[in-house]
């Protein structure tokens, strides 16, 4: 067992290696929440997180209500999805993913007629037990909203001698352009720790950390205003560097503690959430409102009016596009999520999931990248690395296929694909691709064996 | 659908990416030698610069003949090699026969490059290739120095036929370094940081070298432990022998000033392609270099050893790559 | 020419005894052992003579004058003269003029040069406690460069009158200016400092353990068969040097 | 009679040329590159090779049929060891001062691969006709390689062939040729070509083999 | 520098057996792929070579005073034998030992590095000491350069180099430009 956390009082001086991108928040961080207003087709497809995809309950042509459940978990690593509106089942079938694929989703068409109201109780929470809000919280269908969709209530279902001694908020938002975790610390911070309130009773834990980055200096100033008297939770503010948001990055930025490989952070006590997804924790158990909502930064230079818009699951893109004012004309791609681990969207009119924190509309400017080179060794992908992996060798193994040793000499399996090597090679070598390339290959392997 | 959508693209992440490409940092490299490389033409005069010329020919020809047809202009157009016979002209002697650069240009791309499979596949940095093999090829004119000279008086050797040997009529004397290494006699600091001194183009103009080299750090181009690393060892060791013996060692400032020193720590042991690739590995590539050149100045048969102590460190790069891989983020860390 | 012969060198036969195998060996052995044995002595005197030749020319080629010379060793720190063959030996060479009035010594010795060991044959005269020739019997310096201290007859003829005293030494080319200072050779200053090193270093193992001037060996005419072709060596012509070795 | 002539100068031609020892087959290195660094040490050391291949084929293939499997290579190497000592021996006496170039390395012959190598897969199998010829031709291959590489290297290392200058007085000789590292590079260099040749030929031939294809 | 340490140097650095002798090149030149097999066969050579410089000493000492003539025989059938002994016996004590060296000792000990050594110790009249640094050194020497050789060769098995080039010639280019760093040793220790 690893041995007890020691909370220190102050961040301890940050992670190694990781990049500095420009991050392009001034677009939209002081630009308050939105409301996108309602619109006519809604799409949410069944597998938008980790796990077993959902089970739907409904059928083409019944009606639903605004955050009626409309699919139920498919398995214990699977959430409940519910209705973003008031309206009508169209079908459930195959439907466009952002990526172009197609997915089994729901088609849901609004009611135009309907006010789109939201109506719920509040819940009880204090009175339940551990198991029954791990219940409440899958049946809310809330996921991590910090862009892995993975089950929140997975997270906080301990293994037998686990415990956890701190909740730790992740407000870093590292990615450029992004800032809907930004102004949900500024605008909902009672929200914010309510919600934190919730979780950190019901896991057990000392204290609340919220780690925010310096480039926030309102959300750090906010959030500490609102604490109240007594509350066990300090803010602190992180440096500004590319990936801070990594949870492990984060730890070690703050505790000092390097979670082990193939470990995740509650084998060292802590738990971590992203900020969204604690606030959609607090609605559900201050409004009832399970999650079917979420806030989207719509940003990039190929927007005119760059927003933070309050979308409903499962609107298009299109719509958030068309709200911040049209793709310009020399837009030249729209990501999903950041522009260092988002995907780029090859159908507008995909919807938006649990985990999109932001639409961007890219130009030439951002996109174009430097004609691919020979590796000259700089060591800059190595310098960038936050894991201390040797991305060049990864890079120059995979071109000759030889992903077996990638793995047993060079824990390529470590990568968390954050992009930083990529990001850094002047020789313009898709470093991440390659690793993508290998793991899968190496993925598949596994799958054979067994 | 009421808007027409831009043609998108769709492209794996990470979406950003910095300025830097490798163009560029080559070009970078161009700019920070201008001045140090003006500074030596001045001194040693025009038949300086025509050697310079003659063994970037050399370079540039070689890589030129050699890269596929359609890649030419690709291959060209990193300036790499440009660099490499710059740079291997900046340790030549001024009065050095045109053909000899040229035939050096030639080798430091064709040995010490091309053969390796072109840009980043080389193990030894090519411009000391091609410096160490005319050095072992034509010892006596590699080794004939001239003292700094008139502008534009071009020393006759200069123009020697291809293959024949050049009659040196500049003044001849001897580098500071061989003055240390056979009569035990120190040149002055300033001399030394300023310039007007006998050696090679590119060693001569020390203030210079170190002002390319910050700018080239502020560009994030080059590893700066190099450097750092190179002086900080030769200082310390030839520190030790100074306490030892002061009449026959040199100081520390002599040191780092003379000879090849800071051209060679700052502009060709940092050749990213041959040299290692993690920050461990890089402080053991420059401490060894740093030793091996005091330990060849000293106590070896050469009055300038920055040349072999790269080289010898560029063949052992393989290996430090090899021990040093950094340790991975949550793992080995069971003691702690 | 008959086929079967081609796949069977070793006859074909199930496993030969042990006997047979050391009996095999035992006869190549045999017969090797003979004809080496038969070359052996019928090369055996030429080049012996080879050798003797070889030296007796290096001697008279670093003893100016010398018609005969005889073998010394170091017996009880006493030198004495040795006509045989000895293992472990350091000998010197003592010259002598036709009438065998003794000459001077060539002592070799040896050293590091700068690419391999350089062993070198000096003649020393007591009396006057001179250098007078110099000769290099092995080396591997570079050619071009390290090669000249024995291709340049300048520098060979900077130890033709060179005194020992205190102590010889290697200056920059032109600047010769004392009785024991040498011109080092430009761009080979090292294998010129060595070969000076070495001398020194000769000096000072045999100086000290040489007889009174006066009182050296005198030459004893045991087995002076073909001396007379020490002729040529009379004198010390500069050119000769070259690819005497 | 045509056939086994044809065989017999099959046997020959494949040492000098097909199956070149240094340039083919890349053997006997180290007594070749050590010595080659003029055309008349690779002559001396080709010729001692020579020797010693030529002899010792005939040997071993003459009392092939009495060596017993187990003892062969022991035996060869005592053969091959014989003749190298008679070589030695011969220098020494008739011609001190190519002895004196050639040093240890002619001792050295004995380790030559080559030589071992050939009467395991040949002498110790083929008739003594057969043997001397395979024997004689890669030998003949193995000194022109010498000879080549050594006049190669002589020619730019001090500018003569076989002592003969050649560019005049003026030449400035390129020291590093007759250096150890311009012993690698040239043979490097000298094999790298013969790949060239090799690539350009198969090229040719399946141009020529395609075009004959075309009009059959 | 004492003439035992300048013997070491000698032979480890300045005139390595490989880079400046050209002695056991088809080891180097053959065995070098692999940074792993290259230390070993490194280390056996180190062994084996020793060994060598003991046998050539007693030989030289107590037999070859009365036949010189048979020097090369012996050389090659003393040392065959006792290496082969010595196998047999590593064999027994330390299989662990001789799975790492053993494998290699029937390749080396016909080569020319080891042969080499013991005619070269001989020729310069080595004594016992000076036989075993000397042995030591070139041993030592081989394995630096096999070390180094196999590390730039595993390097470059991942880069482009063209095929025209891979293969011996490659080798032998690396190996040139490799002894063309070695020269930076020449003079070593040796320059007053
Ligand atoms: C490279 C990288 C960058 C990340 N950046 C952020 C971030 O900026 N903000 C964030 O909340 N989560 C970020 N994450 C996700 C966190 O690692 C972690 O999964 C998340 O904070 C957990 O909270 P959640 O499950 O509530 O989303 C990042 C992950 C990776 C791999
Ligand atoms: C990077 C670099 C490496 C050099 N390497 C050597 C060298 O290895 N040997 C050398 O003689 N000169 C070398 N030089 C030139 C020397 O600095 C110096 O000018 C020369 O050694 C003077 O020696 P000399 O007195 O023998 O003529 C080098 C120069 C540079 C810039
Ligand atoms: C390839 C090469 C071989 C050399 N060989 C020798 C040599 O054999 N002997 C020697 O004394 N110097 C040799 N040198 C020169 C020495 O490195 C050193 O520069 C020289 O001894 C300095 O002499 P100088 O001050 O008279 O120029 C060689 C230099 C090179 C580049
Ligand atoms: C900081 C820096 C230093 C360099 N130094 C050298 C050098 O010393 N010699 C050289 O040939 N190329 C040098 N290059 C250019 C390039 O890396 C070199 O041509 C490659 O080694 C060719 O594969 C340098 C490049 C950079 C960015
Ligand atoms: S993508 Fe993987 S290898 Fe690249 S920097 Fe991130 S963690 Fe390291
Ligand atoms: S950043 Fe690119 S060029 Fe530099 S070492 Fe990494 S892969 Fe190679
Ligand atoms: S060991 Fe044998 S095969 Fe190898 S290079 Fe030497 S002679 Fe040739
Ligand atoms: S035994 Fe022969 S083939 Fe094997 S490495 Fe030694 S010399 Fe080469
Ligand atoms: S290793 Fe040198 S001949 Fe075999």
């Amino acid at each position: 067992m690893m041995k007890a956390l020691r909370l220190p009082g102050r961040a301890l001086g940050g992670f190694d290696h990781g990049v500095h991108p420009p991050h392009h928040k001034e677009r939209t961080e002081d630009l308050p929440i939105q409301r996108l207003p309602f619109g006519s087709r809604f799409v949410m497809p069944l597998g938008q997180h980790i796990g077993a995809p959902s089970v739907p309950v409904v059928k083409a042509g019944d009606a639903v209500r605004r955050g009626q459940l409309i699919a139920g978990p498919g398995g214990f690593v699977s959430v409940a999805l519910h209705s973003p509106v008031t309206g009508k089942v169209l079908d459930v079938g195959p439907h466009r993913y952002s990526d172009g694929t197609f997915r089994e989703a729901i088609a849901i068409e609004a009611d135009p007629y309907d006010s789109q109201e939201f109506e719920g109780a509040p819940i009880d929470w204090e009175s339940l037990s551990l198991e029954a809000f791990i219940g409440e919280v899958q049946k809310a269908g809330i996921v991590g909203m910090g862009g892995a969709a993975f089950p929140c209530h997975v997270k906080y279902s301990l293994p037998e001698g686990t415990r956890i001694r701190c909740l730790l908020i992740n407000g870093a938002e590292c990615e450029p352009y992004l800032t809907t975790d930004h102004r949900l610390m500024v605008e909902r911070p009672e929200a914010l720790l309510h919600g934190a309130e919730i979780v950190r009773s019901k896991l057990g834990a000392e204290e609340i950390v919220i780690g925010v980055e310096k480039n926030k200096p309102d959300a750090i100033e906010m959030l500490q205003r609102s604490i109240g008297p007594g509350q066990p939770v300090r803010v602190v503010p992180l440096e500004v560097k590319y990936p801070q948001g990594a949870e492990k990055m984060l730890i070690k930025s703050i505790f000092g503690v390097e979670v082990p490989a193939g470990k995740l952070p509650r084998d060292v006590q802590i738990a971590v959430n992203n900020v969204g997804t604690i606030v959609a924790i607090a609605d559900y158990f201050q409004k009832g409102m399970p999650l079917i909502e979420r806030v989207v930064t719509v940003s990039g230079p190929g927007v005119a009016y760059p927003a933070n818009l309050l979308a409903p699951l499962g609107t298009p893109i299109r719509d958030l596009l068309r709200f911040a004012g049209g793709l310009k004309e020399e837009t030249r791609q729209v990501v999903m999520g950041g522009p260092m681990m988002g995907a780029s969207i090859a159908d507008l009119d995909a919807p938006i999931l649990k985990g999109s924190s932001g639409i961007l509309a890219l130009t030439a400017n951002e996109t174009g990248r430097p004609e691919e080179r020979p590796c000259i060794r700089c060591g800059r992908c190595v310098e960038a690395c936050p894991y201390f992996l040797n991305p060049a060798r990864f890079a120059r193994l995979a071109r000759a296929r030889l992903y077996e040793e990638m793995a047993e000499k060079y824990n390529v399996m470590d990568c968390v694909e954050c992009g930083c090597c990529t990001y850094s090679c002047p020789s313009g070598i898709p470093i991440v691709q390659h690793i993508r390339t290998a793991k899968d290959y190496l993925r598949s392997m596994t799958r054979k064996e067994k | 659908m009421t808007q027409k959508d831009p043609k998108l693209l769709i492209q794996p992440g990470p979406q950003l990416r910095q300025e830097m490409t490798t163009p560029v940092v080559m070009r970078d490299v161009w700019y920070a030698l201008t001045p140090a490389t003006l500074a030596g033409i001045w001194f040693f005069g025009l038949g300086a610069f025509l050697v310079l010329l003659a063994s970037i020919a050399g370079a540039v020809l070689v890589e030129w003949f050699f890269s596929p047809q359609e890649k030419r202009r690709y291959f060209l157009g990193d300036g790499s090699a440009i660099l490499t016979g710059w740079l291997l002209g900046l340790t030549l002697p001024p009065a050095l026969p045109m053909w000899m650069a040229f035939i050096g240009g030639a080798v430091a791309i064709g040995l010490g490059k091309t053969i390796w499979g072109g840009l980043g596949g080389n193990l030894f940095n090519p411009a000391l290739v091609g410096r160490a093999f005319l050095l072992a090829t034509f010892p006596i004119a590699m080794t004939t120095w001239t003292a700094p000279g008139d502008f534009f008086s071009i020393p006759s050797s200069v123009f020697a036929l291809p293959l024949m040997q050049g009659e040196v009529d500049a003044l001849t004397q001897a580098s500071p370094l061989g003055l240390m290494k056979f009569a035990h006699k120190e040149t002055g600091f300033f001399d030394l940081l300023f310039g007007n001194t006998s050696g090679s183009l590119g060693e001569t103009s020390g203030l210079l070298l170190i002002l390319g080299g910050v700018y080239l750090w502020w560009r994030r181009d080059l590893d700066w432990r190099i450097p750092v690393g190179i002086l900080a060892a030769a200082m310390v060791f030839s520190s030790i022998l100074f306490l030892i013996d002061p009449d026959k060692y040199p100081g520390p400032i002599f040191s780092a000033l003379s000879g090849g020193m800071l051209l060679g720590a700052i502009y060709m042991a940092t050749d990213p392609v041959t040299s290692p690739l993690t920050p461990k590995g890089t402080w053991i590539f420059a401490i060894g270099i740093g030793l091996l050149v005091i330990l060849i100045r000293v106590f070896g048969g050469f009055p300038e050893g920055m040349m072999y102590a790269i080289l010898l460190m560029n063949a052992v790069t393989p290996l430090i790559d090899r021990y040093t891989q950094p340790r991975v983020f949550g793992r080995g860390l069971d003691s702690k | 020419m008959s086929d079967q012969e081609q796949q069977a060198p070793a006859g074909g036969a199930e496993e030969p005894s042990p006997n047979r195998l050391v009996g095999t060996l035992a006869v190549a052995g045999l017969i090797s052992g003979v004809i080496i044995i038969a070359v052996y002595l019928a090369t055996f005197n030429t080049i012996k003579e080879n050798k003797a030749r070889e030296l007796r020319e290096a001697v008279f080629r670093v003893l100016p004058g010398v018609a005969h010379m005889q073998k010394l060793l170091l017996k009880d720190g006493k030198l004495v003269v040795s006509h045989v063959e000895e293992k472990d030996e350091e000998p010197i060479y003592a010259g002598y003029d036709k009438e065998g009035n003794f000459i001077g010594y060539a002592i070799p010795s040896a050293g590091p040069g700068f690419q391999d060991t350089i062993s070198v044959l000096y003649g020393y005269r007591p009396k006057e406690r001179l250098v007078v020739g110099m000769w290099i019997l092995d080396s591997r310096e570079t050619p071009g460069l390290g090669d000249k201290i024995y291709k340049d007859a300048a520098f060979v003829a900077n130890f033709d009158r060179l005194e020992v005293d205190p102590k010889i030494v290697a200056v920059k080319k032109g600047t010769k200016s004392k009785p024991n200072e040498i011109d080092a050779i430009t761009g080979a200053t090292i294998s010129s400092k060595a070969v000076v090193r070495i001398i020194n270093e000769g000096n000072e193992r045999w100086l000290s353990k040489l007889p009174e001037p006066g009182s050296e060996p005198a030459f004893e005419k045991v087995e002076e068969k073909k001396g007379e072709k020490g002729k040529e060596g009379q004198e010390h012509p500069p050119g000769a040097n070259d690819e005497g070795l | 009679m045509a056939k086994s002539q044809q065989q017999a100068y099959d046997e020959f031609i494949k040492g000098v040329w097909r199956e070149n020892p240094v340039f083919v087959q890349v053997l006997g290195m180290c007594p070749m590159l050590a010595v080659t660094n003029s055309a008349i040490n690779g002559i001396a050391m080709g010729l001692a090779t020579f020797f010693v291949l030529v002899c010792s084929s005939f040997f071993v293939s003459l009392l092939k049929s009495f060596i017993p499997k187990q003892v062969r290579i022991s035996c060869f190497i005592i053969i091959i060891a014989t003749f190298v000592t008679v070589v030695d021996y011969t220098l020494l006496a008739l011609v001190p001062k190519v002895h004196k170039e050639l040093g240890a390395f002619i001792p050295l012959i004995v380790a030559n691969c080559l030589i071992l190598g050939r009467q395991e897969a040949f002498a110790s199998k083929n008739t003594i006709p057969m043997a001397m010829l395979d024997a004689v031709g890669m030998a003949s291959g193995f000194l022109l390689a010498l000879v080549s590489l050594g006049g190669i290297r002589e020619i730019l290392g001090e500018g003569k062939l076989l002592g003969f200058s050649l560019f005049g007085p003026n030449f400035e000789p390129w020291v590093i040729m007759i250096l150890p590292p311009g012993g690698f590079i040239t043979l490097g260099l000298m094999l790298l070509f013969f790949n060239w040749v090799e690539e350009r030929k198969k090229k040719l031939d399946a141009q020529l083999a395609a075009a004959e294809g075309g009009a059959d | 520098m004492g003439d035992l340490g300048w013997i070491f140097i000698s032979a480890l650095l300045i005139n390595n057996f490989v880079l400046a002798y050209f002695l056991g090149l088809c080891p180097f030149l053959g065995v070098s792929g692999k940074l792993e097999t290259s230390f070993r066969l490194g280390m056996a050579t180190v062994f084996v070579m020793v060994i060598t410089a003991l046998c050539a000493w007693i030989l030289n000492t107590y037999v070859l005073i009365y036949a010189p003539y048979l020097r090369l025989i012996s050389f090659i059938v003393v040392i065959a034998s006792v290496v082969q002994f010595i196998e047999m016996v590593i064999k027994k004590l330390s299989p662990a030992l001789f799975r790492s060296l053993g494998i290699f000792l029937p390749l080396i000990t016909t080569n020319c590095a080891i042969l080499g050594l013991a005619i070269f110790a001989t020729n310069k009249g080595y004594g016992l000491w000076e036989g075993l640094v000397y042995a030591l050194g070139a041993g030592l020497g081989f394995t630096l350069a096999i070390v180094l050789m196999a590390g730039l060769r595993e390097e470059t098995e991942l880069s482009e180099v063209p095929v025209l080039v891979k293969g011996i010639a490659f080798n032998l280019i690396i190996s040139g430009i490799l002894s063309m760093a070695f020269m930076g040793f020449a003079g070593l220790f040796s320059s007053s």
